[in-house]
């Protein structure tokens, strides 16, 4: 077992080293993840939500389904943990 | 665009009358299950109303907090997902309403968390089916995921066990996903599936997004229990209480198929996993291993709930083994296996369900004599299975049908000939279930000692030394005919639904 | 050279993430399989994190009275946004892993998973 | 050829599906009505069947079609001169066998009476659905529902022997499916179309090799319901079911449902043209023709009368699809007409068979001694009914066999007519001695008081369809018009309209 999953895990290990070959260099500024997207948040975020602070405004309002569902899961994580810990009338 | 209120309604409802269900819970415990019952049609009746919105107008956009699409998070429905969300909402409806007496007599103090957390299980699911942003998906599939585990884990005796093993794995899988998503991210700068679908044709050679695919495959693949990452799966779903491995058994693959189905179709370009990386070759070998796998394994059973994990396994294959095939038959054959896999499994679990909330047994050789006890049951139950075996006019045949079609236009022979076999299997696996339940006489009659009839753990309250099974009740009758009478109808219907919806669900140029 | 320096984020996370995915799938005890769990998904959130960096940018928040933002002068807002829902998810799954761990020890009153598995025999 | 749209085929399947849920409704207390219902669907079946006759004699096709289930192929009910005559046959035996088994049935008091009938009625929808139906998916799907249906019936003693054999039919019989699957999906890949026409419709598709591959797929796939050897095997071990169940099996719907499959596929799909252009046609008779010789020889050693009898199905079959795959007008003509002789005269031996264990609890060939003298009408019949498979006039199964003979030559393959007059000579080996024995041999170690016959739910039965093989031998056209539809299919078939 131990075997297997050391096996597994250097497996995982060098593709994932492998793949780092074409990754944009670290704090790349020309990097497609900062080009494509994220510059309208930055550029617009005060114009549109009247919030500086850009990370609040894209959580909260741009993308603001995905904390509705982060929500939720807090909510599903609370009740699934009362539902199994909770003892009832006993 | 159409703009129209349903994609936001099969997801917000359910989500808010989760909330409702618990403050209902602490007022009156009473009003827990018809509240559920309303969420669920509620999506029923909106998945309804996408589905013909889809059918007359083509695919529907909703844009969430009105951002437009690569910016904001945006709904997108087409044949495809609109086909499965009806899927997935209309037989949590049916679970649903059999849920009651089992819940009710199982978990007396705890029915609203546990109708709750049901509720959110069928709210992540359709939110995973409808969304149209990769990152997005996977806070849903968590959604799910996390009552999923809860859920399990209040079963039998091993089931908390079975539902951190789940977990571990699911987590695993879930992660793979995210860091496929990251990857994705970090190559285009997009989450948006429309977004990256044009942006990935361009960016093929990269290594990353090879990196990508891989990992949002293995994670997929994790949950929807593709061999050889099925090992969670046969545990949890025998110990999880029998109302939820009838949601979750049939659902929480089937979504995962469809999540697979939508990355290599839509996200990415067709080509990409037929030519670009040998993912068709694998995904037809891992499906054709993953239905001998399951078949012979589901031999090995005695327990009647187990030796349907493994056939679910074998289902999963053939979906798989579908894709694999990257034609329009086997495709054909692999969405519609989503329908037809969806309402057998869910109909057998059912009735697994209503057998053993009678106090009937879980070990096959004790089925003996139950088409007396059980008429109409057991009828059910014949039909779902003729229908896992591929016997015609049952749905089941015809997803086959589709999957040959698809294994002798891409030459696969093999593959054509594991499909055939794995009819047989199948044929073997239920029929020594019919066997017993139809022509051997009942226990009663053998004069074999009522105490040995308690099933492995679970329901003690009313296993008594005298048992007396009979149908189960209405709540719970009611759906499995439904299911069953399902399994006929859509197997006739199986052309309309392929020329009327299928058929659009697939790229153009297949 | 450049190759190595250029992407130490990359190799860091790599590691970490591969340390927490032994302990995950290699490990008997359910708790260490838990904190491997943690490692992995924090892991992924370091990762997620590092790409949203630029050289000689500032956190995502505008001063107070500007008025043409450049895109280039704040960092990448998104994966951090991101990751604040992820930390929630995975926080999430922690607190359910840890409810069913309670199950199981008040069940088998061992965390081990090969004595488990000998009682369940 | 003209085509009528009409309700009539899906009428008359339907009329025994409703039979069955309303046999299913009625329930164990009932027995009467529910009997009662057996009857009445087998009489309102049989009268819609014989009334889309003239209309066929006509040289119309009626038709029906329902859903589309994918491109190029809908549940599609087709009647043309060959599925009527299956269908003509199988509602007659129906009316037979529905009275025959409830006598017997309650001779031996058995048990799940409501499940048999039920199950009987279903058999006899799928038997219909394959006669009717208009392409090879339709039919499929009817050869499956049979298939399911007679499982049940097979197994209904529910010892560990009759369970085995329901499991070795339904391993036979699902393999054989699972090989149809596969040669209908390449059939559909090929032309894009599954619909039967006269003539075939493979022609031009494909290559000599994959065809060939093809046909051996088909012929594999429904040989097995037809009993072809070596696929024979179900055939005796499904011995142990009831009767009236190896009448079904028999004579009426099961193995004459594999024979039709059979012969569909060689008329309807691949065509008389493109068989003899790939010289399938002689390999398929050479191969029928072992049967025809193993299984007489095989029957000769069987003691117990009811696998005497199965082996006796065996060589019969094979006879049919010997016919057929002559490829001549006289031997397609005999072959067809065959299944009905046959039919009838089969179903009046099982009868008698039937009788004699209901009364005496025999089944060996050897213990008959001395029983003619006790059931006189049960054993002329069993008589009348041999003497006709043997082929010996003026029964009907002489004039199959003088047609057959007569195609033989008219194909030019006098070695076929040899394995046919060897099949006559082996018939009349392996039923003489029975016949003998019983009416002129001393009973053994077994009191005989007189008269004994079995009820006259069973010996009206028995006796009617003997006097059927004798009439349909004198009047190869009473009735039904038999012999007009066989001519007319073979006439169809070959093109020489």
């Amino acid at each position: 077992m131990k075997l297997i999953a050391l096996i597994a895990v250097s497996l995982t290990g060098a593709i994932l080293i492998y793949g780092t070959a074409d990754m944009p260099d670290w704090g790349d500024p020309g990097s497609p993840a900062s080009l494509h997207v994220s510059p309208r948040y930055i550029e617009k975020s005060v114009e549109e939500t009247q919030v500086p602070n850009i990370v609040t405004s894209v959580l909260a309002d741009y993308r603001g389904y995905d904390t509705l569902g982060e929500t939720t899961v807090i909510f599903t994580a609370g009740i699934a943990c009362i539902l199994l810990i909770r003892r009832f009338g006993r | 665009m159409i703009s129209s209120p349903f994609p936001v309604l099969i997801i917000v409802v359910p989500l808010i009358s989760a909330f409702l269900i618990v403050i209902a819970g602490l007022i009156k415990k009473s009003l827990c299950y018809p509240l559920m019952i309303l969420s669920l049609s509620a999506s029923v009746l909106s998945s309804l109303a996408i589905l013909n919105d889809v059918l007359s107008h083509g695919t529907v956009h909703y844009r969430l907090g009105g951002w437009p699409p690569p910016w904001g998070i945006e709904y997108v429905i087409d044949h495809l997902n609109a086909f499965v969300a009806l899927i997935v909402s209309a037989i949590s409806l049916l679970i649903g309403i059999s849920a009651k007496r089992m819940v009710e007599r199982d978990f007396p103090g705890k029915s609203a968390y546990v109708y709750c957390l049901f509720v959110l299980q069928v709210t992540g699911l359709l939110g995973i089916v409808v969304t149209g942003d990769v990152f997005n998906l996977y806070v849903f599939l968590e959604i799910a995921s996390i009552a999923g585990y809860a859920l399990i884990a209040i079963g039998e005796d091993g089931a908390p066990f079975a539902s951190f093993n789940y977990m571990i794995y699911g987590t695993i899988g879930a992660c793979f996903y995210l860091l496929g998503v990251g990857y994705l991210y970090i190559v285009t700068g997009s989450l948006n599936m429309a977004d990256l679908s044009k942006l990935l044709p361009g960016l093929q050679s990269s290594k990353v997004v090879l990196m990508a695919f891989a990992f949002l495959m293995v994670g997929i693949a994790v949950k929807m229990a593709l061999f050889p990452l099925h090992v969670w799966l046969p545990d949890a779903y025998t110990y999880a209480p029998s109302p939820v491995s009838a949601l979750v058994a049939p659902l929480t693959t089937k979504v995962g198929a469809y999540v697979m189905i939508r990355i290599l179709l839509t996200v990415f370009p067709p080509s990409f996993f037929i030519e670009t990386v040998p993912a068709a070759l694998l995904l037809r070998w891992l499906g054709g291993f993953a239905v001998l796998f399951g078949c012979i394994f589901a031999l090995a059973q005695t327990d009647f709930k187990r030796m349907l994990g493994y056939v679910l396994i074998a289902e999963i294959g053939y979906i798989a083994l579908g894709i694999g095939f990257g034609n329009r038959n086997g495709l054909t054959g692999s969405i519609l296996h989503i329908l037809n896999d969806g309402l057998m499994m869910a109909s057998l679990f059912l009735i697994v369900g209503a057998i053993t909330y009678k106090g009937g047994p879980r070990k096959m050789a004790r089925f003996t004599g139950l088409h007396g006890k059980m008429p109409l049951t057991m009828a059910a139950f014949v039909v779902s299975a003729l229908s896992v075996v591929g016997i015609p006019p049952t749905c089941g045949f015809f997803s086959k049908w589709y999957l040959v079609l698809g294994g002798i236009d891409s030459k696969q022979w093999l593959f054509v000939a594991v499909l055939l076999a794995s009819s047989l299997l199948n044929a073997i696996l239920f029929f020594r279930v019919i066997e017993k339940a139809y022509f051997e006489p009942s226990m009663d009659e053998q004069g074999v000692d009522r105490k040995a009839l308690n099933p492995t753990g679970g329901q003690q309250n009313i296993l008594s030394n005298k048992v007396k099974i009979d149908e189960a009740p209405l709540t719970i009758l009611i759906p499995i005919l439904i299911m069953a009478a399902g399994v006929l109808s859509v197997g006739l219907l199986s052309g309309r639904i392929v020329s009327g919806i299928i058929r659009f669900a697939i790229p153009a140029h297949f | 050279m450049e190759f190595i320096i250029g992407k130490y984020n990359y190799w860091i996370y790599i590691c970490l993430m591969m340390i927490g995915f032994y302990a995950m799938i290699g490990k008997r005890n359910l708790v260490k399989k838990l904190i491997g769990m943690n490692i992995f998904q924090t892991s992924i959130i370091l990762f997620f994190v590092s790409t949203g960096s630029k050289k000689g940018a500032t956190i995502p928040i505008v001063e107070h009275g500007a008025r043409a933002v450049e895109a280039v002068r704040y960092i990448n807002p998104l994966p951090h946004v991101l990751m604040l829902t992820a930390i929630v998810v995975m926080v999430s799954t922690f607190g359910v892993a840890l409810a069913l761990l309670m199950m199981i020890y008040r069940r088998y009153h061992t965390l081990e998973e090969d004595e488990i598995l000998g009682f369940r025999k | 050829m003209e085509v009528v749209t009409s309700f009539k085929p899906l009428l008359a399947l339907s009329v025994s599906a409703i039979a069955a849920l309303l046999i299913l409704l009625t329930g164990e207390r009932r027995r009467n009505l529910r009997e009662g219902w057996t009857f009445a669907a087998a009489l309102v079946k049989f009268f819609i069947v014989v009334s889309m006759i003239p209309a066929v004699l006509d040289g119309k096709v009626i038709e029906c079609s329902l859903v589309q289930l994918f491109p190029g192929v809908s549940l599609q009910f087709r009647v043309d001169a060959f599925g009527l005559f299956f269908a003509t046959l199988a509602s007659f035996l129906w009316m037979a066998t529905s009275a025959y088994s409830i006598g017997y049935m309650r001779g031996l008091r058995s048990h799940a009476q409501t499940r048999f009938f039920f199950c009987f009625a279903f058999a006899l929808h799928g038997a219909l659905g394959i006669a009717f139906a208009g392409n090879l998916f339709t039919l499929f799907i009817f050869y499956e529902i049979l298939t399911v249906s007679t499982f049940p019936l097979v197994a209904h003693k529910e010892t560990g022997e009759a369970i085995s054999g329901g499991r070795k039919y339904l391993a036979y019989l699902l393999s054989g499916a699972a090989l149809v699957i596969f040669s209908m999906g390449v059939t559909y890949s090929l032309t894009g179309t599954l619909d039967f026409k006269s003539g075939g419709f493979l022609q031009g598709h494909g290559s000599d090799g994959l065809l060939r591959v093809l046909f051996a797929a088909f012929i594999l796939g429904f040989g097995t319901k037809a009993a072809l050897m070596p696929l024979h095997e179900w055939l005796p071990t499904a011995m142990v079911a009831p009767t009236p169940v190896s009448a079904l099996l028999h004579a009426v719907a099961v193995v004459k449902a594999g024979v039709f499959c059979v012969l569909r596929v060689i008329l309807y799909v691949f065509g008389p043209d493109l068989l003899s252009g790939l010289h399938l046609g002689i390999v398929l008779a050479s191969f029928a023709s072992l049967t025809v010789l193993l299984s007489g020889m095989l029957a000769l050693a069987q003691d117990n009368l009811k696998r005497r009898l199965a082996f006796s199905t065996i060589n019969n079959l094979a006879i049919i699809i010997l016919g057929a795959s002559l490829l001549s007008p006289s031997a397609i003509t005999g072959g067809i007409f065959h299944i009905a002789a046959h039919g009838f005269m089969k179903i009046t031996l099982f009868f008698a068979a039937g009788a004699i264990y209901v009364k005496t609890h025999l089944e060996k060939v050897s213990e008959l001694d001395g029983i003619g003298k006790s059931m006189p009408i049960t054993m002329a019949s069993f008589a009348v009914a041999a003497l006709g498979i043997a082929g010996i006039p003026p029964m009907a199964g002489f004039i199959s066999k003088w047609y057959l003979c007569l195609g033989s030559l008219e194909a030019g393959q006098i070695v076929f007519l040899f394995v046919l007059l060897g099949s006559a000579l082996l018939d009349i080996a392996y039923f003489g001695p029975i016949i003998y024995h019983s009416f002129f041999k001393k009973p053994v170690g077994r009191q005989h008081c007189g008269l004994d016959e079995a009820s006259l739910w069973m010996v009206i039965p028995i006796a009617a369809c003997a006097a059927l093989s004798i009439l349909f031998g004198i009047f190869p056209n009473a009735f039904v018009h038999f012999f007009d539809i066989a001519s007319l299919v073979a006439k169809s078939a070959l093109g020489t309209n």
